[in-house]
């Protein structure tokens, strides 16, 4: 069966992690792209193949499980090297190597003129293989390798370009916030294993769910602190605080570990153990709480950002706030139906954000740029399917699919639904305005500098390939509302992940809702023609304005996120720590050797070299001693 | 008679190899390596020799064992056994003993003689104490290892080796002697009770105690264990000894004379005195919390590399005793595993140090200056790899140790575990700041640095492979411990 | 009897306190000497004969004439006597007065206080302190002569005139 | 023989050790100071064997006996001082061998 083929999907980008590691000093510098692409590409035809077979003559029993060997047993613990498919994993699996072989051979060029070019692929690989790692794990200890790989490889490649100490203390950051949450989540681990004894992901969530009632508080924390493992991960408030410093990395490197892999396995992780976060009602609807909000203030953030890159990490954020608050409400295949079309169409804006980029000489800045439609029309072609998608224009886009499943469901939702969807509705339009300032702003006017250079081979087919996806990956599933009723992915995802709230009502309201949801896109997209592109001097004066001023510095900071918690946790942390750098516990000991010192330095002073100094001591000494034993 | 050999081939190798100083060329190397070679293939066959003894639960955990009269008027005897836990800790020690001698090859010029038979007579008295089953022997090795560590720190340190010298005897012999107290009161009373004065383990063992006397005198044993090992706040001695003791010196402290404190409190505490020991928990427990993330903050405001590492020494030891407190068969798999990946991650990052002073003539890492990786990537990446795995990276060993410490740690007291999963960011702190201040940057202008050449990249390879090896498979040891810690745990339910 | 003890006892306490205040050390030897030979009644009047004996031939005899030989030897003249003079003023003489007094009165204290009932005092012959030095005491017999072994050799190396080296 | 209260014997043993005291607190002589040790030797002894004769035992006299060996002993060993002590400061002042202190 191909299925026993698996492992070899996370191992082929291991071979070549390994084999650029281990080699890379003998080989040239098309050897490494070819051994870095190549191994992805081979990992991705086996992953296809494997999904075709999956898709057609799908395993009996909805899942496969293939066992490599034994990590460690001791007592009652066993962990395995054990990989389990089913729909999920599936999805992700075709995710993670689709969109990873793409930003690979995009990089190959990209990248080419990088010194560390060996070491580029070799973590691209590594990180590529520890995703598939991720999302193939049938045990939660290797989950969490693969949770921590990720979160390294995300480390070394922001870090890439390590001259410079800025990416270095983005790296850092990205990677002691995550550990915050991946500290959770190990304690999250280590109570489930405690309390159910195993690390198996399936026969884990059975026993809980037939072991914990509803709402008890065990289950409470235990989803909490997955949770928190999630929220760290996903740039989820509060730890969003390191993806927009992560831009300091690579643009492939933004596109693929922090837009299109990395960030969803939050997402990913919340849907493998959706048993648990029912069973705490209180924490799903925490994450669904957290994703609305989180979405909304991360697209205001990204409305004021001049970045292009810094604009995208925020919509980025913004877009798993999506997925949250799907998750929170129980659609969990809208949340990885969106998590699918958002990694392509946000690869497909990173990549040619990173052409126009290049073109302009590490430009970053939107206002530098201007009237790249005529100077690079495929590129910028590219970049506004991508905006469209994003946007989720109505019924040519992907994520206007995939989106609007995501609000459909919300607004199904029991309880708060209705103020969910309004939060996701008014995301919508913050969302079209902001992705088309940029694209106004950057692509159309008036030229303000000159392309040095178009994309090349290699990196057009990658944007031609993740636009045409991010165009029709939307079709798939096609609302009843639209009366096309194509449900190919929710169909796919059903054997793995429980049915979305169903709507209470029928009618006209799901067409209704699509229809607000269409106007929305609309009407942001029409909003920043106004002011951007018909008469930008309106949103110069808009925000002109004292208060706008102050709201606009306030949004352009994330909220002053950064600024609270570098003076809550970064420099009381610093100052302590500097504070005791000689270590205050030793005082306790150079303290005892220091009197001990003191007093030898006085008693030595008795030693005065006098002879009838010494005998009044002894006689003093003797008057002493009587006196003690002669008083009572 | 292998066990004695076991002692008596380091201790051979080491007047051998003063002898050797005398001539010209690296005889007293050569010496070294090959008396720790030979020693390791004698530990090694007794891993083979004795596969059915190892495989069989509830077997004797004891693989072999020596006993011959030394003093028998007051019943002390040459007491000598093994068992897994033991044998991992010989294997530990003379794979370290070996790394230590291919780190000094350059480094050390001066009194090359007198310097290996320092080392090797440490690496003896670190065996003898793992082998010892006699208390008065076990005594009598602790204090033999001392005084040869004394020497290598007090001749071939660097600037503050008297002062770091000089602390690092005084708190280990102070506390040593509690420990002499203890196990003469502890012999004393079995000789009330059983009208024989013995030394032995065996004997002592099911010695009964008034909680009073039970509480001090393991006080004194495990004080003794816990400046060694080291605990906070008794950890002062660590970072002056480690940063001003060669690389081979800091490599055999980290790796192996700390650890003889981590196997006395497996071997001693909880067997001789289970009910002391488990009211005495609450407070270790929250000691060794306090030592995980006081170790990682104070390491990330250091300034000399040496130093850092040293105080990742101790969040690190803060993993062991937590496993050791917790008393279950997870948390003590976790203790050994953490041991042995401990002795080689820190013992490797000691080695990398030296390398980087060797070269720079600097520990400060203000003033490596950075930029280290575009001068010398490979010493970078093995840097890297080490604080990697030093911030335990699952997939390297550190990780094994700390998952199975904080899993079994987890059943005694959630609580103190979330806490120590704290340190784990911490770690993510100090040791990637090391890694920005050593390797990333821009290096200085004229900054001249050989990379690792063939003989460090060697040692430090094998170092990656252990360690890697650990990490993903870590059952051969896991198995060649569960017999000894399934017969200590049995030991302490008497 | 009793008459002689107290006469003895006023002269040895007497010629002691001058031994304190004579500025000349010759003097000062001489009134030790006769508070010596006070103190060897006193062990004669209480029934010490042999004390008494050994008190008037090693002490006044032996060690008194070493002082006097090596006091000649000094060969201290009036220059020392005025040098004493300068040294013994009441300042200098405070301090170590009211410490010797306060020892003084301790002592006194525990001997009134301690005095259970008045008993005579029983003579005790030179048979039997030779019987008890040389059967019980025997060991301390030979550590003392041990001792006067050691003193015998570090007075001669002390007692030789400087080494050339040092001169 | 005398009916002499042991008390007053002990008095006098007194008088005598805190005037040898005063002589070796107060003189900067070394000479009076070795004269002063003696004075209190001697009083040290009276009270030995004052508290024999008490008893009737012989073991007072005998310590007297073992005194007066490490009198001998100490004088000629402290004489032997002075003359060195005169012969390197050429003095006998006490104080003057000071400088020897470590």
């Amino acid at each position: 069966m191909i299925y026993d083929a698996l492992w070899l999907v996370p191992l082929l980008p291991l071979i070549g992690f390994v084999c650029l590691t281990l080699l890379g000093g003998w080989l040239s510098r098309r050897a490494m792209a070819v051994l870095g692409v190549g191994s992805v590409a081979l990992a991705t035809a086996l992953a296809f193949t494997i999904g075709y077979t999956f898709l057609t003559r799908p395993p009996a029993t909805g899942h496969c499980t293939e066992v490599i060997g034994s990590w460690l047993a001791v007592g009652n613990l066993h962990v395995r090297f054990g990989l389990y498919l089913d729909a999920l994993a599936l999805v992700m699996m075709l995710v993670v190597t689709g969109v990873g072989l793409l930003i690979h051979l995009y990089s190959a060029t990209f990248m080419a003129a990088d010194s560390g070019y060996r070491r580029y692929f070799a973590y691209l690989n590594l990180f590529v293989a520890s995703m598939l790692m991720l999302v193939l794990a049938d045990n939660l200890l290797l989950l969490y390798l693969g949770w921590e790989m990720v979160g390294l490889c995300s480390y070394l490649l922001i870090g890439h370009d390590y001259a410079d100490p800025v990416n270095g203390r983005a790296a850092r950051k990205a990677f002691v916030v995550t550990r915050i949450g991946d500290a959770a989540l190990l304690v999250g681990l280590l109570l489930l294993l405690a309390h159910w004894g195993t690390l198996q992901i399936q026969p884990l969530l059975g026993l809980a769910a037939q072991g914990w009632a509803n709402g008890s508080a065990l289950a409470t924390v235990a989803a909490a602190l997955l949770l928190t493992g999630a929220v760290g991960k996903s740039a989820q408030l509060p730890l969003q605080v390191w993806l927009p410093d992560a831009m300091a990395g690579p643009t492939p490197v933004s596109a693929l570990i922090h837009a299109a892999t990395m960030v969803t396995a939050g997402v990913y992780l919340i849907a493998r153990l959706h048993t648990l976060f029912e069973l705490a009602p209180a924490v799903q609807h925490a994450v669904a709480a957290l994703g609305a909000l989180t979405l909304l203030l991360a697209s205001c953030s990204a409305l004021l950002q001049r970045d292009i890159k810094r604009i995208l990490a925020y919509s980025t954020i913004s877009q798993i706030g999506y997925m949250f608050l799907a998750l929170g409400v129980g659609a969990y295949a809208a949340a990885l139906f969106h998590l699918m079309t958002h990694a392509c169409f946000k690869a497909v804006l990173f990549l040619s954000a990173g052409v126009v980029i290049n073109a302009l000489d590490e430009e970053h800045d939107i206002y530098h740029m201007g009237g790249l439609g005529r100077q690079l029309p495929g590129t910028s072609l590219a970049f506004l399917t991508g905006a469209a998608s994003l946007a989720a224009l109505p019924l040519v886009s992907a994520g206007f699919y995939s989106k609007g499943l995501i609000l459909a469901q919300t607004w199904n939702a029991p309880g708060m639904g209705v103020w969910l969807w309004t939060g996701g509705i008014l995301g919508t339009l913050l969302t079209a305005i902001y992705i088309f300032r940029a694209f106004f702003v950057a692509f159309l006017g008036r030229p303000k500098s000159h392309a040095r250079c178009g994309a090349t081979a290699a990196e057009a087919v990658a944007l031609v390939v993740l636009a045409a996806l991010s165009v029709t990956a939307g079709f798939v599933e096609i609302p009843a509302g639209l009366g096309g009723g194509v449900q190919a992915f929710t169909g796919l995802v059903a054997s793995a992940l429980p049915p979305g709230p169903q709507p209470a009502h029928t009618g006209n309201l799901p067409a209704l809702l699509e229809l607000i949801a269409s106007l929305t896109a609309v009407a942001g997209v029409l909003t920043a023609y106004y002011f951007f592109r018909y008469r930008p001097p309106a949103a110069t004066a808009a925000g002109a304005h004292p208060i706008t001023a102050a709201v606009g510095r306030l949004w352009q900071s994330g909220w002053g996120f950064d600024w609270a918690y570098e003076r809550l946790f970064v420099r009381p942390l610093v100052m302590f720590t500097r504070a005791n750098r000689h270590d205050a516990v030793d005082a306790l000991f150079t303290g005892i050797a220091a009197g001990s010192r003191a007093l030898h330095r006085g008693l030595s002073r008795t030693q005065t070299g006098r002879v009838r100094w010494y005998a009044a001591g002894i006689a003093c000494g003797s008057f002493i001693l009587i006196a003690l034993m002669v008083l009572p | 008679m292998t066990l004695a050999w076991l002692i008596a081939i380091p201790l051979g190798g080491a007047v051998l190899a003063w002898l050797a100083g005398g001539f010209a060329g690296p005889w007293p190397r050569l010496i070294a390596l090959a008396a720790l070679a030979l020693d390791l293939a004698l530990a090694l066959s007794l891993c083979w020799n004795h596969p059915l003894s190892l495989a069989l639960p509830g077997n004797d955990s004891w693989l072999m064992r020596l006993d011959l009269p030394w003093i028998p008027r007051f019943g002390i005897s040459l007491l000598l056994a093994v068992d897994g836990l033991s044998l991992i800790l010989v294997l530990l020690t003379l794979v370290l003993g070996l790394v230590s001698v291919a780190a000094s090859w350059t480094e050390i010029r001066a009194r090359v003689g007198f310097f290996h038979f320092n080392l090797l007579a440490t690496l003896a008295g670190v065996i003898g104490v793992f082998l010892a089953l006699d208390l008065f022997l076990f005594f009598f090795f602790w204090e033999v290892m001392l005084i040869p560590m004394y020497f290598l720190i007090g001749i071939w340190g660097h600037e503050n080796r008297v002062y770091s010298t000089l602390k690092f005897f005084i708190f280990t012999q102070a506390s040593g002697l509690l420990m002499l107290l203890s196990i003469v009161a502890l012999a004393l009373v079995h000789q009330r009770q059983s009208g024989v004065l013995s030394f032995s383990y065996f004997d002592l063992l099911g010695t009964s105690l008034a909680p009073d006397s039970a509480l001090l005198l393991m006080l004194g044993f495990f004080l003794a264990f816990a400046v060694k090992l080291p605990m906070v706040p008794f950890h002062t001695w660590l970072p002056d000894a480690h940063t001003d003791a060669p690389s081979a010196g800091s490599v055999i402290l980290a790796g192996v004379l700390l650890k003889s404190g981590a196997y006395g409190l497996l071997r001693f505490i909880t067997p001789l005195f289970p009910e002391a020991a488990a009211q005495f928990t609450p407070v270790v427990m929250a000691l060794a919390v306090i030592g995980i993330l006081y170790g990682g903050l104070v390491a990330f405001a250091q300034s000399d590399f040496k130093r850092l590492v040293a105080y990742t020494s101790i969040s690190h030891m803060g993993f062991v005793l937590l496993g050791v407190f917790a008393w279950n068969e997870l948390a003590l798999q976790g203790v050994v595993v953490q041991i042995i990946a401990h002795g080689l991650s820190t013992g490797a990052l000691f080695i990398i140090a030296g390398a980087l002073q060797e070269r720079l003539h600097t520990r400060e890492l203000a003033r490596m200056g950075g930029g280290i990786w575009s001068l010398a990537p490979r010493l970078s990446a093995v840097g890297l790899f080490f604080a990697l795995a030093s911030l335990g990276l699952p997939g390297l060993a550190n990780f094994i140790g700390e998952f199975l410490v904080l899993a079994g740690a987890y059943q005694t007291s959630a609580g103190v575990t979330a806490v120590a999963a704290a340190g784990l960011v911490v770690a993510a702190i100090y040791a990637l700041w090391l890694v920005q201040q050593a390797f990333h940057g821009v290096a200085p202008q004229g900054l001249a640095l050989a990379d690792l050449d063939a003989r460090e990249m060697t040692v430090l390879g094998v170092m990656i492979g252990l360690v890697v090896w650990l990490g993903v498979n870590p059952q051969p040891v896991l198995n060649l411990a569960a017999p000894a810690l399934d017969g200590l745990q049995q030991l302490a339910n008497i | 009897m009793n008459m002689i003890f107290y006469l003895a006892a006023l002269v040895a306490i007497s010629s002691t306190a001058l031994v304190v205040t004579s500025r000349n050390a010759i003097h000062a030897l001489l009134y030790l000497i006769v508070s010596l030979f006070a103190v060897a009644l006193i062990f004669y009047v209480i029934g010490a004969p042999l004390a008494a004996a050994l008190e008037v031939i090693i002490y006044a005899g032996a060690i008194m004439v070493l002082f006097v030989f090596v006091v000649m030897m000094l060969n201290l003249g009036e220059q020392a006597t005025a040098q004493e003079r300068r040294w013994l003023q009441p300042r200098i003489w405070f301090g170590p007065a009211v410490l010797a007094a306060l020892l003084l009165a301790e002592l006194l204290y525990v001997i009134v206080a301690g005095a259970s009932g008045e008993r005579t005092i029983a003579p005790v012959s030179a048979h039997d302190v030779g019987m008890s030095l040389f059967g019980a005491y025997l060991l301390a017999v030979e550590v003392s002569a041990m001792l006067l072994l050691a003193a015998l050799v570090g007075a001669y190396h002390l007692g030789q005139r400087m080494s050339s080296a040092e001169d | 023989m005398a009916e002499i209260p042991l008390t007053h014997g002990l008095l006098l043993a007194v008088i005598l050790f805190a005037l040898g005291l005063l002589t070796v607190l107060a003189r900067r002589n070394v000479v009076f100071i070795l004269m002063g040790i003696e004075i209190m030797l001697n009083a040290a002894g009276l009270a030995f064997v004052l508290g024999g004769a008490r008893w009737g035992a012989p073991d007072g006299q005998v310590l007297f006996i073992l005194i007066l060996a490490v009198a001998a002993a100490e004088v000629s060993v402290g004489l032997a001082l002075v003359l060195q002590l005169h012969h390197r400061f050429g003095s006998v002042d006490v104080d003057a061998a000071r400088q020897m202190r470590g």
